[in-house]
């Protein structure tokens, strides 16, 4: 069930460079199938900026009816969202699309999750599930610099998590790409920009490997067509997948990026 | 007694919102967050005769209070219409308006043909408007004798009245309309999006990959209740108002304009529930202005004061 | 070194940055704000033979993102614009670019001729799309070869360059760029506004007295893009582009549509200062995106990668 | 000199049925001349609504380098306004126009104030000033309803002060002209709805009348033309007054309503 909910912020602050942790309450967090689905969030009562912004859901407690995103404030509707302060309400539609499919590994065998920039919030509640079921998760996070590296700590709870960074101002200096080549899993989870997907999912086809995609959306539940993206194996380049509803967890192979 | 149902050549409406043509696919997705019964009629997706991809993305781009949209008329053609969306949305008790595209003539001539056939269709909504495709679309839009032409045709085929979708990309929305009436079309749904551009100051490019794109929302209201306001008072045909519509405040707008129907597009994706609440919202708005009836509304921008509404169909 | 200083056919700027035509008057109001000499140029107020009132009020009606005006080109007449205007603005080292209208050809050729031999007056903008009077305006600016047969005119007996203001009403824009090209037009501007309407829920009649007027603002803004990225690829004449500017960024985004100078017109109501802050924020600006002068925008969006900016005076 | 400021809120509040009492620092209010003149405020940072809203200024204190205006709350510009809280800042043009010439009637004489609806609020600080000259004020307020009633009690602190309403339900049943007729007077002050203006101007064509007009307005500072009325004695039709900047408040004989 879609709901479209007036949601109380529960918390909202800024816990790196512009990125924001907001939490608020939802009745609908008991929709909330699996981790990597999101929500799409109307900024304004108004109608500029006009459009709702896709977000990841981060985490969420189904006890307490709460859910928590993370945000990188960019344009205008991220920066108006960015100034909506505890207690305030906020209209969320949710919650969207399909996620993670935690069944796909079992207890014991090793997942790989690779998160890149704002990539990584997603990432977390599937750590947390994975975890919870006994797979052994490892993190591999990239970030630009130093100053915009946020939820080390939080990940390390679960395993063992690698940052680098593109200067190399914290952690491994390169390309998350670089380090996995070294690391060892039967199952990569990756959240990223495209350029990110597309290397893992070149490099890792004989593995398991799941994609959560990003594009410019309208409606955000499957009705107006502005998210596809067409699909593997297509002599007749006809099929397609939509982001907002198929998606955004694809399996790589299921996908042309 | 209901302030808000009305009647228009093939449609007899519970009430005169409907989701326009291309933001609403063929009604499964809202069909999950309300019933459809409430709608007065749904407008789908376009329909070509073969299974379109349509363009590469980014399709959309946001402006100011509006939109762009190059979707490129996706959609999975004629057969799986009529074998599938169409016996699913008859489930509900909501004439459908189905929106016919093509690149040729003939293409325009069999969708309306076989389209036109299905039980629940009860009427056409020729989209002769799109800026989105490189071939047709637009062209039929924006020179009368072929929009005409075209109409013509597809009357010839149809088995149930013709709606002309008009471009606002042109210079003369009048001569236009009183095209298409000539070539025999029951009335006009006006209007489709304006051809826009938004560029990524970061990249230098267009955002959209198709580079233009057509331009919808709230922004676009004033040119769509001009044209209307100008098209009502030289044609006989009903019209069904559309651009930018987003509260009852805005349907009344439209019929004062000369509307006798309304579509909303952009507006579902920013409250998926906006049909539904514009339904229950009029008929208070309708007793705080002193209408009896919506009807009573169109075309109270130009008629004297003292001339009475008249019903169309 | 400045990254800001254009040269236009008439116009040596220091910065490509003016206010338009009608939303500043003649310069004076906006004097008792800021330092006039800080603009590239100014664009005053359409100039007609006689004094013209216009239209009745009210002449603006607020809309999404935009407004409509319905001013009717008022203007204290030729000799007193001459006389009176011209010779104060003349205190500052700020290049004039005059608006012309007019009801008929001679009128334009009239206005032209006498106001082109004003010293500070570098360059003439000559308004064949004023949508809000009743005769000439808007007929001038729809018929390809109306216009260029008036730019002909008008560059006969012109002293300075000018620059044809293009209507966004029309079907073509590249058509009508081509046209003025032809009429031997040293350059264009566009746009100017599209035609709408607003309605009073209350009265049920349009808020203008004038019933329509001209949408201007950051809702038109995606029109102008576009119509300037078609028009910049198909003519050599450099482009003042307008419709919908409020910031630096607005301003690099029609550069790379295709403008080679830019003016600001409805902003000038929200923000009185906002063509001073967007000179000063330019630079910083083009810094962060790496380019070392603003001309190297110009086109960008349809220009290959490697092609270089070129200067086109 | 005109100026736009970031104006803080020193307070905001609802005094009757949709009318909101606002008070804010500004630094120009040490350039306000007249009771009467107004200001231009921009309801949001974004694009809509667009425009800047004409609210007169009812009452400053240049000590403290105050400013209060009372406003109704009437469509999507005004609502956004009344939203703003104590502590947020505004942004405000002025001070604008030309006020009520208070050199206009000497000590001892009688001027008539009389105001309709919103076009109270600019005659309090004109009260005021007058009664500081020692001109004898009469004030009548006129509103729809008893609802709709606001600061009888603040005029009566400087003379008689008669309220009427459309509906009877305070003070006198009826329009504001139909209790004029019965006072006497030496001069008239009025701000309000355009056809109460004109009942004033042609009853006392052979009274000293000044009129606040409104009109709709796109600068607010001259350059733009929207708010012009035509001139009284001008056989061409061609002579004008902005009403922003010549006005808002002219003698009665100066223009044509
Ligand atoms: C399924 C999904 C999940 C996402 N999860 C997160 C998340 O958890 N945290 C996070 O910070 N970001 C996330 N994003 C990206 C986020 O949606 C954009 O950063 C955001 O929409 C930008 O809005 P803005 O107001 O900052 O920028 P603006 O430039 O004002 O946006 C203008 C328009 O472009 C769209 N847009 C711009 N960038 C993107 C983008 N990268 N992806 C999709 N639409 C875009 C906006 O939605 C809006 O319609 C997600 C995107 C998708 C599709
Ligand atoms: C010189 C002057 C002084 C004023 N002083 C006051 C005052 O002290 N208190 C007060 O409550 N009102 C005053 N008004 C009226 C006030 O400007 C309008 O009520 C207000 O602009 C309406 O805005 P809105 O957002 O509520 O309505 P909307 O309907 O959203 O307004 C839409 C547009 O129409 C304009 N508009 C609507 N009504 C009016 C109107 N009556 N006059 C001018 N423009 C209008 C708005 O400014 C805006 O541009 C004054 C008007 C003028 C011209
Ligand atoms: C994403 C999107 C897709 C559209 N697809 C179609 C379409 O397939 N056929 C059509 O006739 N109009 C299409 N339109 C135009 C709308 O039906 C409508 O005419 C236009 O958007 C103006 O209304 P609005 O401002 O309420 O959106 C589309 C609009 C949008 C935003
Ligand atoms: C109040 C007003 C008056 C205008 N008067 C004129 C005019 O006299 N001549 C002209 O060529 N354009 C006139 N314009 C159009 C502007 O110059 C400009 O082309 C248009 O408003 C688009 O730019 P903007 O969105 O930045 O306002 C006027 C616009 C406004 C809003
Ligand atoms: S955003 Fe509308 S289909 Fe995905
Ligand atoms: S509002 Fe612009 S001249 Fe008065």
């Amino acid at each position: 069930m879609i709901t479209k909910e007036m949601c109380q912020i529960v918390s909202h602050k800024e816990i790196a460079a512009d990125i924001f942790k907001l939490t608020v309450e939802a009745e609908f967090v008991g929709q909330i199938k699996a981790p990597g689905q999101f929500v799409h969030i109307r900024v304004t009562n108004g109608w500029d900026p006009l459009l709702r912004r896709p977000i990841s859901i981060s985490s969420f407690d189904k006890k307490k009816n709460q859910l928590t995103m993370i945000y990188r404030r960019e344009g205008k509707g991220t920066q108006l969202l960015s100034h909506l302060d505890t207690g305030k309400v906020v209209d969320i539609l949710g919650p969207l699309g399909n996620g993670f499919p935690v069944g796909e590994v079992d207890k014991g065998q090793i997942a790989l999750l690779v998160g890149g920039g704002i990539g990584v919030p997603p990432l977390y509640e599937l750590s947390k599930q994975l975890t919870e079921k006994g797979v052994i998760v490892k993190h591999v996070l990239g970030f630009q610099s130093e100053s915009h590296v946020f939820y080390k700590k939080e990940f390390s709870n679960y395993g063992e998590t690698i940052v680098t960074t593109v200067d190399g101002s914290y952690g491994v200096k390169g390309l998350v790409t670089d380090v996995i080549k070294n690391l060892s899993f039967d199952c990569i989870f990756t959240c990223g920009p495209t350029p990110m997907l597309r290397a893992i999912k070149q490099e890792y086809s004989n593995k398991k490997v799941f994609l959560s995609l990003e594009e410019r959306m309208g409606c955000g539940i499957g009705a107006c067509f502005a998210c596809v993206c067409k699909t593997g194996n297509d002599p007749l380049g006809n099929s397609y997948k939509k982001i907002c509803s198929d998606g955004p967890v694809f399996r790589a192979e299921e996908v042309l990026i | 007694m209901s302030r808000l149902n009305v009647e228009l050549p093939g449609l007899k409406l519970k009430n005169p919102i409907m989701p326009a043509s291309g933001c609403f696919g063929f009604g499964r997705e809202y069909s999950q967050l309300y019933d459809l019964n409430l709608l007065g009629a749904i407008m789908i997706k376009a329909t070509t005769v073969e299974t379109r991809f349509g363009n590469p993305t980014p399709r959309v781009a946001e402006t100011h209070a509006g939109m762009l949209n190059a979707i490129g008329l996706q959609n999975p053609g004629l057969d799986k219409v009529i074998s599938e969306e169409l016996p699913w949305l008859s489930q509900y008790d909501v004439p459908i308006i189905a929106n016919v595209a093509g690149s040729v003539e003939e293409e325009y001539v069999e969708v309306a043909r076989k389209i036109s056939q299905s039980p629940n269709v009860h009427a056409l909504e020729l989209n002769i408007s799109c800026p989105n495709v490189k071939t047709g679309g637009i062209a039929f839009g924006t020179i009368p004798e072929v929009a005409k032409q075209l109409t013509r045709k597809v009357k010839e085929v149809s088995e149930v009245p013709v709606y002309v979708k008009l471009s606002p990309n042109i210079t003369n929305i009048v001569e236009m309309a009183k095209a298409v009436e000539a070539g025999g079309a029951d009335g006009l749904s006006m209007i489709n999006t304006l051809v826009g551009m938004k560029i990524d100051i970061k990249t230098g490019k267009p955002i959209l990959a198709n580079r233009t794109g057509g331009l919808s929302g709230p922004a676009i209201k004033p040119i769509a209740i001009r044209m209307i306001y100008e098209v009502s008072q030289v044609t006989n045909l009903p019209i069904i108002g559309m651009g930018g519509i987003q509260s009852a405040e805005d349907v009344i707008e439209f019929f004062y304009a000369g509307a006798s129907a309304v579509a909303v597009g952009t507006a579902n994706f920013v409250d998926p529930f906006v049909c539904p609440s514009i339904i229950e919202q009029l008929p208070e708005l309708l007793e705080k202005l002193g209408f009896d009836h919506i009807s009573e509304c169109t075309g109270r921008s130009w008629k004297q004061n003292g001339q009475l509404a008249y019903h169309r169909s």
